[in-house]
């Protein structure tokens, strides 16, 4: 179909045949991208804003309930979120330099930490199911106010829904990284890696709001 | 036909019910003054474009058309005079509004709750009713809440009271206050106005407005038989007004419950195995306490009755089920 | 094609950013994590702890995320976006925080705590009935009287 | 390469994108914005045909208080449920947008496609993957919550189909996420050379304000579907006020976006009757400025106003004076609207085609349904018409009489465009006037039911606890009629259906211009060839400078 459309100018593998130019199209893709970001935001907007009328409603249940969390171990995946966040920024600009072999290397690093952050996870979340510090009706633990149970529900929704996010992301990460070991990044075509660095910075900027709301404020 | 319709309305217009409230004569000045700023609005927009549609008609192809793009004063006009009614239309129904949501002192406080799907009012001297009876001139009270006596969760329903122009939601769990001081006596509709299941439809009972030397006879008269009504008739009334007709039938169709018919004397089975025979006694303690023995083959869903039944009221009923014996 | 889609978006493909920048986002982001956390344990509340998180994501979008040398019209979705939330969150909140305000007897909306609905309500029944039977006894009183 | 119209000469192979290829794939996998656009069509419209058999089952039912039908009570809820969700969730929020702005948004910029073509595809598949689940609700379970899923009913008591039903809401919510992403990106990048902002047609500024709906407001009750969905299944208590969750913070949450949504509904329509009534009564439009800019404004202002919802739902008083008092903030930009098409009119040619007749309707029933808002706007008045016939006669007025009104207007204008068929012209004006007189003899009605006190949501309206002899009558003689005027409605409907499927087999073959339009769809073939047009097409002036206009007549 392209073929057809030749325009005289150069003709990128993936060019597609209703965009003038590759620039112009990548350009759409960010700006698509960015679209889908604000909607992203909105999306959570919601649970924050359920969770502040919550602890609006039950501030003591909310106060006890977020002392039970770790604060070391929501610092050490704070520190793993941005530290990805580094080296997804690297990678997109490896692929802005036409440097394929740097944006493995840097997915690389990024899957792993997004790995680590889900391993810590999964520790805080079976030792709130072995207490008991469960949402709603699966609320057994004993000795915090009322409201707790909501707490534990409006945590267990955040930062379920965040770490959904983050699975989406290493899957979407897996799939650029088999791309740029294919070499198809140059420094005229990127936007897949920006797009997904994007992606991957709106999942880091939604925990920086998370983990002090969550773990931090008394 | 409209004229019928006013001639039998009692007092109501076209478009408005009986007037029985003082809300009721603060609602309706502002609901015409909002009808006739639409019907000006409406005559004008759309006489207009039937002017223009008749009278620039397409006479023949290609005619010339005027080039106007526009005109500044004219569009700045059609944003300034209208925002001049809204914001009256605004303002007066925020007055309105506050006064719908404050109620003076010295109020009759009654109590409501809504159940799935019956109303149940209880006044300071512990009578306890499901219609409402108010006396007339005199503010009354509503503190709502809506309850389950079954296994099932408690709904949201709202009460509306078109004749007093009156609504406001009923949530579990939470207590929500309505006022208002009727000025006409006669017999009112209310109704649950927000969809709450299957019973939605049926959950609407009489307010009857009386006046004040009558109200504390009428909450008397609550635990007998009306004049010239048996004991089975009345509860046949009363078996209506509780809303049990929702779910249990009188003609041996199935239900959401068992019906009635033949229901006295016959032998139960129930879920946990045991049985036993419907006599009084039993009767009774299925309405108090209705999850106690459930029959088998039906969900355990009925809301206990407990303390929304007067005993007289509770022996009409009975006495009106062993009238459906075979 | 069209006029201003081609040339004169700022298109962020020439520009890279030194790789010092990076660091030195990624240095204040570790630095800001780590003041989050000392000032959580001196209690300062939630306006700190707001702040704190708004520099960091003003750090992410602005330089991570290239916003601030990319095409406007970005900027301009991100802050329609805050512009809903910010909606979302002040009428929710409008909502919630102003009952009673307007109308004092609303504090008994929404009582969630039923002992504490029912109690006010005994008490003003209860104050009712006194009153009523004052006033029977002053009739009482009075026809005695008579 | 210019906008005049060099392309009627028959295209050299005779190929349009309906012949290009052929087969259920080429239709199924297609990345052509046109043919998503007519796949769109069909599926929405067939849509509309369950719902309205469902509303003509409700309708029915009420004929009499005891219902009509003898439907039990349970079945008339599932009856009326899914009439409001059908129509809202698979006909009406992508009614417009879906079908004629897919096909007509790329020719109009002239574009060869949207600047997302694969995405457009997927959300076209979301949708009917979305369709699948609420076929399933009607086949397997059932659903009973009414439209608008309030809990704590939805999590608590209501039928099976909750989780169902939402699921598909909660996917539909993603096709409309990403054809707004597709069409905000489509419209600000692949503009033809020319067409600057202020010479794009206003349909294009209302496709553009939907977007910007569809963007920020959807997520909202995505999510707020996946926690009902979550609440439902695992009881974790966010809105169930047994667990200590809150069923108003639920009512925010939806009405945070189903009242914008209320805008995505009716601004293609506006977008709609902007083209149709400078094209048929060959005039610049009034104000041009002023109705791009108001569409934006409401898009924005949509988001403040949704408590209005909530009036009687126990928000406080000073949260409803604000929302009250934003409500008739939103009035503004739509009167101005509505005072511009009339104004447009002013010393034209007016034709009177179907599409023009649609334009008078819209007008018509706009004007009464944007300002029977007001009683529901005013405080005072809403608290006695909440959740009544009223209610119904309004949103019935302003979704069905306005933007299905629109929607029909849009598809008899561009029908010859989309086809390449002419419809019988006889045929199109008697349903149009069966229509407009069906519907308001249906919900005129409905007006004064609602102000009498009749609730909305009835499955019945006999006297179990005893109504009142007097409002009895009164609503079982005003039932009936609204049921009369459904049928007759119906009737129109059935015509117009039967006569364009008609015109598809045996109609004239459609000119390339029949209405002598000037936006750039009309520059092309009819119907279109597979990628628009033959080269690009380079734009010089605005959309309504019609060669009738005489400058000298003021």
């Amino acid at each position: 179909m392209s073929t057809a459309h030749a325009h005289g100018g150069h003709h990128h593998p993936f060019h597609a045949h209703h965009f003038e130019t590759l620039p112009q199209q990548e350009a759409s893709a960010r700006m698509g991208m960015w679209l889908f970001l604000g909607q992203e935001l909105l999306f959570f907007s919601a649970v924050f804003v359920a969770f502040f009328v919550f602890q609006y409603m039950y501030p003591e249940g909310f106060l006890e309930a977020h002392r039970t969390l770790s604060i070391p171990l929501g610092t050490l995946n704070t520190l793993v979120l941005l530290t990805s966040s580094l080296t997804m920024a690297l990678a997109v600009r490896n692929a802005q330099l036409g440097d394929n072999k740097g944006v493995v290397k840097q997915l690389g690093f990024t899957i792993a930490l997004a790995t680590v952050f889900m391993i810590v996870k999964y520790f805080e979340y079976s030792g709130k199911i072995e207490k008991g510090q469960l949402p709603g009706q699966w609320y057994t633990y004993e000795g915090l106010p009322e409201g707790a149970s909501i707490f534990f529900t409006m945590y267990f929704v955040m930062t379920g829904l965040h770490g959904l996010h983050i699975v989406i992301g290493i899957g979407v990460l897996a799939w650029i990284l088999i791309r740029a070991t294919k070499n198809q990044f140059s420094a005229e075509y990127y936007a897949p890696v920006e797009n997904v660095g994007l992606y991957w910075h709106l999942v880091d900027l939604i925990w920086i709001f998370l983990f002090p709301f969550l773990y931090l404020i008394e | 036909m409209i004229n019928t319709l006013l001639a039998n309305a009692n007092g109501a217009t076209f478009w408005l019910p009986v007037q029985a409230s003082t809300f009721a004569e603060v609602h309706d000045p502002l609901f015409y003054f909002i009808y006739w700023v639409c019907v000006v609005s409406f005559v004008v927009v759309v006489g207009v474009m039937a002017y223009f549609g008749v009278k620039y008609k397409r006479k023949q192809e290609g005619e010339r058309t005027s080039g106007n793009r526009g005109n500044f004063a004219l569009e700045v006009g059609w944003i300034a005079v209208p925002s001049v009614f809204l914001l009256i239309i605004f303002w007066w129904g925020f007055q309105g509004f506050v006064m719908y949501q404050t109620p003076p002192a010295n109020t009759l406080n009654v109590r409501v709750t809504a159940d799935t799907w019956s109303w149940s009012f209880r006044y300071p001297d512990g009578t306890v009713s499901s219609e409402l009876i108010v006396p007339v001139d005199q503010p009354v009270r509503l503190t709502m809440t809506s309850e389950s006596g079954s296994a099932q969760g408690a709904v949201i329903h709202s009460l509306f009271i078109p004749a007093f122009r009156l609504k406001r939601d009923v949530l579990p769990d939470r207590y929500t206050v309505l006022w208002f001081e009727a000025t006409r006596e006669g017999t009112y509709t209310l109704f649950c106005t927000e969809y709450c299941g299957t019973g939605h439809s049926e959950m609407n009972v009489p307010v009857h407005v009386v006046p004040s030397d009558e109200f504390a006879e009428r909450l008397a008269a609550l635990d007998s038989a009306p004049d010239g009504m048996t004991t089975a008739e009345w509860g046949q009334q009363l078996f209506a007004q509780q809303g049990c007709t929702a779910c249990h039938s009188v003609d041996g169709s199935r239900l959401i419950g068992p019906t009635m018919q033949g229901l006295y004397g016959s032998t139960r089975e129930f879920t946990d195995g045991s049985t036993r025979v419907a006599d009084e006694n039993y009767l009774r303690e299925s309405i108090l306490e209705p999850s106690a023995l459930i029959n088998v083959g039906y969900q355990n869903v009925m809301p206990s009755y407990a303390g929304r039944l007067t005993d007289g009221r509770l022996d009409a009923i009975i006495a009106y089920i062993e009238s459906l014996a075979d | 094609m069209s006029a201003d889609s081609n040339h004169n978006q700022g298109h962020g493909e020439h520009h890279v950013m030194p790789l010092s920048t990076y660091f030195a986002v990624f240095g204040a982001l570790l630095v800001l994590t780590g003041i989050t956390v000392l000032v959580s344990f001196l209690k300062l509340g939630l306006l700190v702890a707001v702040v704190i998180a708004s520099i960091k994501a003003a750090l992410v979008v602005g330089y991570f995320m290239h916003l601030k040398y990319d095409d406007r019209f970005y900027s301009v979705i991100l802050l329609s976006s805050l512009f809903a939330i910010f909606c979302f969150f002040l009428f929710v909140f409008l909502d919630f925080t102003s009952r009673g305000m307007v109308v004092p007897e609303e504090e008994t909306n929404f009582l969630r705590n039923e002992r504490a609905m029912i109690e006010r309500l005994e008490q003003e029944e209860a104050a009712a009935a006194a009153a009523a039977e004052e006033e029977e006894e002053e009739e009482a009183e009075e026809d005695t009287g008579g | 390469m210019s906008t005049a119209a060099q392309t009627d000469t028959a295209h050299a192979a005779g190929t349009n994108y309906l012949n290009a290829t052929k087969g259920l794939k080429s239709w199924i996998f297609t990345l052509d914005h046109k043919r998503i656009g007519i796949m769109y069509l069909i599926s929405i419209l067939l849509f509309f045909l369950v719902g309205g058999l469902l509303a003509l089952g409700v309708r029915a039912h009420l004929f009499s208080p005891e219902g009509a039908t003898g439907m039990s009570n349970d079945t008339y809820n599932q009856a009326f449920t899914l009439h409001g969700a059908i129509m809202t969730f698979l006909f009406i929020v992508p009614s417009i947008p879906a079908s004629i702005g897919n096909f007509f948004l790329p020719l109009m910029l002239g574009a060869k496609d949207v600047a997302f073509p694969k995405l457009n595809l997927a959300s076209y598949h979301l949708y009917f993957l979305g369709a699948l689940f609420f076929i399933a609700t009607i086949v397997f379970t059932g659903l009973d919550t009414g439209w608008t899923f309030y809990a704590p009913f939805s999590t608590d008591r209501a039928m099976n189909g909750v989780i169902l039903a939402t699921s598909g809401a909660f996917i539909l919510g993603f096709s409309s996420i990403l054809t707004g992403v597709n069409f905000i990106v489509t419209i600000h990048k692949l503009r033809a050379p020319g067409l600057t902002w202020r010479r794009l047609p206003l349909f294009v500024w209302s496709l553009y304000a939907t977007s910007i709906i569809y963007v920020l407001a959807t997520p909202v009750v995505g999510i707020t579907l996946l926690l009902l969905i979550i609440e439902r299944a695992f009881g974790v208590g966010i809105f169930d006020p047994a667990l200590g969750g809150d069923p108003v913070l639920f009512q925010h949450f939806f009405w945070f976006y189903s009242h914008p949504v209320v805008y995505v509904m009716i601004l293609p329509a506006f977008g709609v009757i902007s083209e149709l009534v400078t094209i048929h009564s060959r005039k610049h439009i009034f104000g041009y400025n002023a109705i791009a800019v108001s569409s934006i404004a409401i898009a924005f202002i949509g988001f403040l106003v949704w408590g209005h919802h909530m009036f009687v739902s126990g928000q406080s008083g000073l949260s409803a004076a604000v929302f009250s008092f934003l409500t008739f903030l939103v009035a503004v930009p739509t009167a101005i609207k509505v005072f511009s098409w009339v104004a447009t009119m002013y010393k034209g040619s007016i034709v009177y085609n179907t599409p023009m007749l649609y334009t008078f309707s819209f007008l018509f029933l706009f004007s009464i349904g944007g300002l029977t808002g007001l009683f529901l706007g005013a405080l005072a008045t809403d608290v006695h018409l909440h959740d009544t016939y009223f209610v119904v006669a309004h949103f019935h007025y302003v979704m069905m009489g306005s933007v299905f009104i629109g929607f029909l207007g849009a598809i008899h204008h561009w029908w010859p465009k989309m086809t390449g068929r002419m419809y019988n012209e006889t045929l199109g004006r008697i349903a149009c006037g069966l229509v407009f007189v069906g519907f308001n003899v249906t919900f005129f009605t409905q007006f004064v039911l609602g102000t009498q006190g009749m609730p909305r949501r009835y499955a019945t309206y006999h006297e179990v606890g005893d109504i009142e002899p007097q409002l009895l009558e009164m609503f079982t003689l005003l039932h009936q009629i609204s049921t009369i005027g459904s049928f007759i409605m119906a009737a129109g409907l059935f015509l117009i259906l039967f006569y364009l499927l008609a015109s598809v087999f045996k109609g004239d073959k459609a000119p390339d211009n029949p209405w002598g339009g000037l936006s750039l769809e009309w520059a092309t073939a009819s119907p279109p060839i597979e990628h628009n047009f033959e080269g690009q097409p380079v734009v010089r002036r605005g959309p309504y400078e019609f060669p009738e206009i005489d400058p000298m007549i003021k």
